[in-house]
């Protein structure tokens, strides 16, 4: 199975990133657009999905800081 | 006595805490594969792009087998010292609270910074006086500490702050503006700043022998070995 | 396996100019000229194949042949009782005693990092390293030499200079080599063709010293290092869309992505390997990937070389035998290793983390034969890839009664008062405090910085000798343009200068060569005169190049750039511990002004500022004076007399004594000798220090140091806190 | 609306984070897992959702080496 695992800063902690894309939007002229944040995406294919979790908790992810969630997709054509 | 570094791939300032350490005692070379401490009285996690510090900082390296060993040694009282990288890798590991997070400037910065000595109660400090000014540079790009409300608070009442940026000095952002923590059993440190680049008067200032001035007292004391 | 004869055209489709005329338009797409064409066939007796014709146009390409600029380069000065290794090597090498060897080399990544900043700078630093490593030695030390459009008006700009900075950065930081200096000039004539440039300083025992020669037969050839991928700007970018059908999107060839964790095992790797003794030779794969790193191995040792390109381990399927010999895949190198200690170079390499790979053998046949499986792709002599490919002969023109360069908008009216000026002239894009950009660069790692940026005129590094050495990188196009010859040589004088003020003397130095088109014979021009004024620098100081690099073609449809040589140089001081400071540091000091100095306004910053023309002639320089200058600075500073010295540069005496008070956090009082203009230029020549009174005897005392302000004559009196304000804010606040 | 973008290295590209997860995981007892790809995710509101794309390749995206895709998502409950 071809999965991805979305990656985003706990709420409630400070996420610079969100907000420097958040403050550089008006200056290119696109207004209306709030509450910005920025994390990370993995993508990988996984034989067995149970496992998923476990290596979000072990490795991808710090859960002190960061929460996720796992999201099937269509496998890559190559 | 006797330092151990560990080099992970992509360990960068490795050799400059060997060279730190060897002002203080013996200091020699952990490969990060091996599961052998070699005896040493003191670990020094390095700082540097321990495996390019992908995914997220200090992430990889804290499987490393050598860390394995690290833990354990830890847990028997040992000393374990983590520098900038090597304390972002000590936080992933969950031998010292809390995280680090990127800079609130988003940038990498190299800066020499104002530190204040807040707890001289650690084997890391114990040469200090509280309050003393200690000059050391900083230099990372993901160096702001976090950690939960509850766990900052507990931090705090439990004296495991033992560096703070100085007034108006706080270059990342951090919480409190803490520099340092150490672990409940005050064995473990970590620290931002960089010790090891402020111990030779020929490149700079030399707020970093403090902290290994007192890491040698503390062995000496323990082993009743003359300092 | 069939043996190509030589009239035989490998891996089929020869491209036979016929009727179609697709022959034709193929090799010209690639770059190559017709006569270019022809001379290939004619040596080789044949029409090329594909592959063939891949790695020929790059190796015939301005970038890997230096057809425009190699007859020239030979009037470079290259000789000198400190060289060790001289141009055509990786990196030059001077001694620097105690049986060590400091290797060094500036190279550009202009284009690359035009397209994309971030990873085009990150991969210059990337390259430049691999270049010091492959002669063995330790990198210590980056430098940077920037140039963008005007921050101040162009967003563009702006984006270039922080992305390009961060790059820098990314790569340096991350590998665990300080980036001690640089340089960052805004001019619009770079609006569209920005500069980076990157120097790398490395340390190597002379027995570690190893050349790119192949040799032995019978030795294989080992690639080191990333997969390999369809990576590649240029070049090979030109002959991949040329080989695919429309809508090929994914087979494009991508931008390089630097990736400094495998050069960091890379580097540690190689170097281990040569500590061990088990390579007979090393070579980075730079611009033209296998092709250029192989057929120059193969050259340099006279021998030839089988390379089976079904071997190399690739990052992506379906590659074909061209794109494997072309891609510019980052963090790769090439070495030969006798085939009983194969064994053992893979086993450092897997301790590594980084991967070895058996790709050919070296032979005696000197040709460079491709096999892909079972056949032979490419078969060709290796002096047609290295040697053969035409060098011309510029034709240079002197532009009479026009200036090629429009003035920069005035933004000074020529009539304020002196401390408007100084003020306008600190806070200027070109002259203001640089901390916003170096900042971002770890400078100390290594433990051997001794004086980091703003600390002094060049860095200065601890040898384990107990010596030290200094650097710095040099070049200010502007000046260069108004008069290339002179200002070439200022440019070396300047680099020199800059090394006296910290106590070093010049050891050798290399250069840059950034350049518009030099089929146009004012480019010609200019690159022929700025090449001899360096030259004449060189001897003057009896300073030899080392090596260097040349970017042609930075033109945009409005022009050319400022033609902008970057000079590094790099010096031996004896003592680190009395290496010079350039901040004035006591109250009550002498302040002496050193050499003789007769600067004029023309190119100066004051001029830009002022919107005045871009024209010379720059002031005369007397080269036995500037000598005399630089070895008096020098002395004192080794003898711990001084507590600053600091030479004159962009902005005149004004704004040195401005940067030397706002270092030191301390005034100074100063009468400037009779009718010296304080904003007039000539850089290289004069220095101010400070220090007792009774050290600086016998020189030509100006002033004080002391106070809270800069006062100079009756002209001005400025706060030294709001000098400071203005320097620290005139880039800080464009980069927000 | 919110909308998340997801960001990842182009096909070709060299992903040096993927590459590092892929060869971290099998330490960890982790096998099986194949094509690693790490990129960005970025999570916010938008009052006009037709802009997103403009939005992608000016500022959000870098063209020349990351693809993206726009998703649309639950509005934040806060
Ligand atoms: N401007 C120059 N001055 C002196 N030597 C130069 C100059 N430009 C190039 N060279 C020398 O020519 C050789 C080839 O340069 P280059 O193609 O940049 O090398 P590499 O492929 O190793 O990066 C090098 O030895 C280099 O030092
Ligand atoms: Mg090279």
């Amino acid at each position: 199975m071809r999965a991805r695992v979305l990656v985003k800063p706990k709420a409630g902690i400070l996420d610079p990133q969100g907000q420097a894309v958040e403050r550089a939007l008006p200056a290119l002229g696109f207004t209306g657009v709030r509450n910005v944040h920025v994390g990370r995406l993995i993508e990988l294919d996984v034989e067995d999905p149970d496992r998923l979790p476990e290596m979000c908790e072990r490795l991808l992810t710090n859960p002190l800081i960061e929460d996720y969630e796992i999201v099937e997709t269509e496998p890559v054509t190559s | 006595m006797r330092f151990g570094v560990i080099r992970f791939p992509g360990s960068c300032d490795e050799v400059d805490a060997q060279l730190a350490c060897q002002r203080f005692g013996e200091a020699v070379i952990l490969w990060h594969r091996d599961r052998d401490l070699k005896g040493v009285d003191a670990v020094v996690v390095p700082g540097g792009f321990s495996y390019g510090d992908y995914l997220r900082v200090g992430a990889i390296a804290r499987f490393a087998p050598v860390m394995e060993e690290v833990a354990e040694f830890a847990a028997a009282g040992g000393i374990v010292l983590g520098i900038c990288n090597g304390f972002q890798v000590l936080c992933e590991a969950g031998l010292l609270p809390g995280a680090l997070l990127p800079n609130t400037s988003l940038r990498f910065i190299f800066r020499q910074v104002e530190l204040e000595i807040v707890s001289v109660d650690s084997p890391f400090t114990g040469a200090g006086e509280s309050g003393q000014r200690l000059s050391i540079p900083v230099k990372h790009t993901t160096g702001r500490y976090y950690a939960p409300d509850a766990e900052l608070a507990r931090l705090e009442a439990a004296d495991q702050v033992l560096l703070r940026y100085a007034p108006g000095e706080n270059p990342n952002g951090s919480l409190n503006d803490i520099a340092g923590v150490c672990n409940e059993a005050r064995n473990v440190f970590g620290l931002m700043p960089h010790p090891e680049h402020a111990v030779d008067p020929l490149t700079g200032p030399t707020g970093g022998l403090r902290i290994f001035e007192s890491i040698r007292a503390h062995i000496a004391d323990r082993t009743g070995a003359p300092a | 396996m069939a043996a190509a004869g030589a009239a035989a055209t490998p891996g089929g489709s020869p491209i036979a100019r016929t009727s179609d005329g697709i022959g034709v338009s193929r090799y010209r797409e690639l770059g190559l000229t017709d006569h270019e064409y022809d001379l290939i066939v004619s040596h080789l007796g044949r029409e090329p194949g594909d592959t063939e014709l891949a790695m020929l146009s790059l190796m015939w390409s301005e970038h890997c042949a230096y057809k425009h600029s190699k007859k020239l380069l030979r009037r470079l000065p290259t000789e000198g009782r400190h060289v060790l290794m001289g141009p055509g090597e990786n990196a030059g090498v001077v001694d620097v005693g105690g049986g060590l060897g400091v290797a060094f080399k500036v190279e550009s990544h202009n284009h690359p990092s035009a397209v994309e900043p971030f990873q085009g700078a990150a991969t210059g630093v990337g390259g430049i390293l691999r270049d010091v490593f492959a002669v063995g030695a330790r990198p210590i030390a980056v430098l940077d030499s920037l140039r963008f459009g005007e921050v101040a008006t162009s967003q563009r700009s702006r984006y270039l200079l922080d992305r390009a900075v961060g790059g820098i950065g990314h790569y340096g930081n991350s590998i665990g080599v300080p980036t001690v200096g640089g340089e960052i000039y805004f001019e619009s004539s770079y609006e569209q063709n920005c500069l980076v440039n990157a120097m790398c300083l490395g340390l190597a025992p002379h027995d570690r010293l190893i050349r790119a020669a192949a040799a032995g037969p019978g030795n294989v050839l080992v690639l080191l290092g990333a997969l390999t991928g369809r990576d590649g700007i240029g070049g090979a970018s030109v002959l991949a869309s040329a080989e695919l059908g429309e809508g090929d999107e994914a087979k494009r060839p991508s931008v390089q992505i630097g990736d400094p964790f495998a050069e960091k095992k890379l580097m540690e790797c190689c170097l281990e390997l040569l500590d061990s003794e088990l390579l007979v030779s090393l070579q980075d794969l730079g611009a033209a990937g296998l092709t250029s790193s192989s057929s120059e191995m193969a050259a340099k040792g006279g021998v030839g070389l089988d390379i089976d390109c079904a071997r190399v381990p690739l990052r992506e399927a379906g590659m074909e035998p061209f794109e494997i010999m072309v891609s510019e895949s980052q963090e790769r190198m090439l070495c030969v290793v006798e085939p009983a200690r194969v064994d053992a170079v893979i086993a450092v390499c897997e301790r590594w983390e980084t991967l070895a790979t058996p790709i050919g053998e070296v032979n005696d046949s000197g040709r460079l034969r491709i096999l892909s499986g079972g056949d032979v792709v490419a078969d060709l002599p290796v002096e047609i890839l290295v040697d053969d490919c035409p060098l011309y002969d510029l034709e240079p023109a002197e532009p009479v009664g026009v200036d090629m360069y429009a003035p920069a908008p005035a933004v000074l009216r020529g009539d304020e008062p002196p401390a408007a000026t100084l003020l306008a002239l600190l806070g200027s894009a070109n002259l203001a405090s640089r901390l916003p950009v170096f900042e971002q660069y770890d400078p100390v790692v290594q433990s051997r910085t001794v004086r980091r940026p703003d600390d002094a005129d060049a860095a200065v590094l601890a040898l384990p000798t107990g010596e030290a050495i200094a650097v710095s990188i040099d070049g200010n196009g502007r000046r260069v343009a108004c008069d290339p010859r002179r200002g070439a040589a200022e440019a070396v004088y300047e680099c020199a200068a800059n090394l006296a003020c910290v106590g070093a003397e010049p050891l050798g130095l290399t250069n840059c060569l950034n350049f518009g088109n030099p089929e146009k014979p004012h480019v010609a021009w200019q690159l022929t005169e700025a090449v001899d004024g360096i030259t004449e620098a060189c001897h003057a100081l009896e300073v030899p190049v080392v090596g260097g690099n040349v970017s042609l073609y930075n033109e945009a449809p409005t022009g050319p750039i400022f033609p902008t040589p970057v000079i590094g140089m790099v010096g031996r001081l004896p003592d680190p511990a009395r290496a010079g400071r350039l901040a004035f540091a006591q109250e009550g000091d002498a302040i002496a002004l050193v050499g003789g100095f007769e600067p004029s306004s023309r190119g100066s910053e004051l001029a830009k500022l002022r919107g005045e023309a871009v024209a010379g002639p720059l002031p005369e320089c007397d080269p036995a004076a500037v000598r005399e200058a630089h070895r008096t600075v020098r002395v004192m500073v080794n003898s711990g007399a001084l507590h600053s010295a600091h030479d004159i540069a962009e902005g005149g005496i004004a704004v040195a004594l401005a940067e030397c008070c706002v270092a030191g956090g301390i005034g100074a009082t100063v009468t400037l000798p009779n009718g010296l203009d304080p904003f007039a230029e000539a850089p290289g020549r004069a220095f101010i220090v400070s220090g007792p009174q009774s050290a600086l005897t016998g020189l030509q005392i100006i002033g004080r140091v002391g106070g809270e302000a800069l006062v100079i004559g009756d002209a001005l009196d400025i706060a030294v806190a709001e000098l400071h304000r203005t320097r620290r804010g005139g880039l800080a606040k464009l980069l927000q």
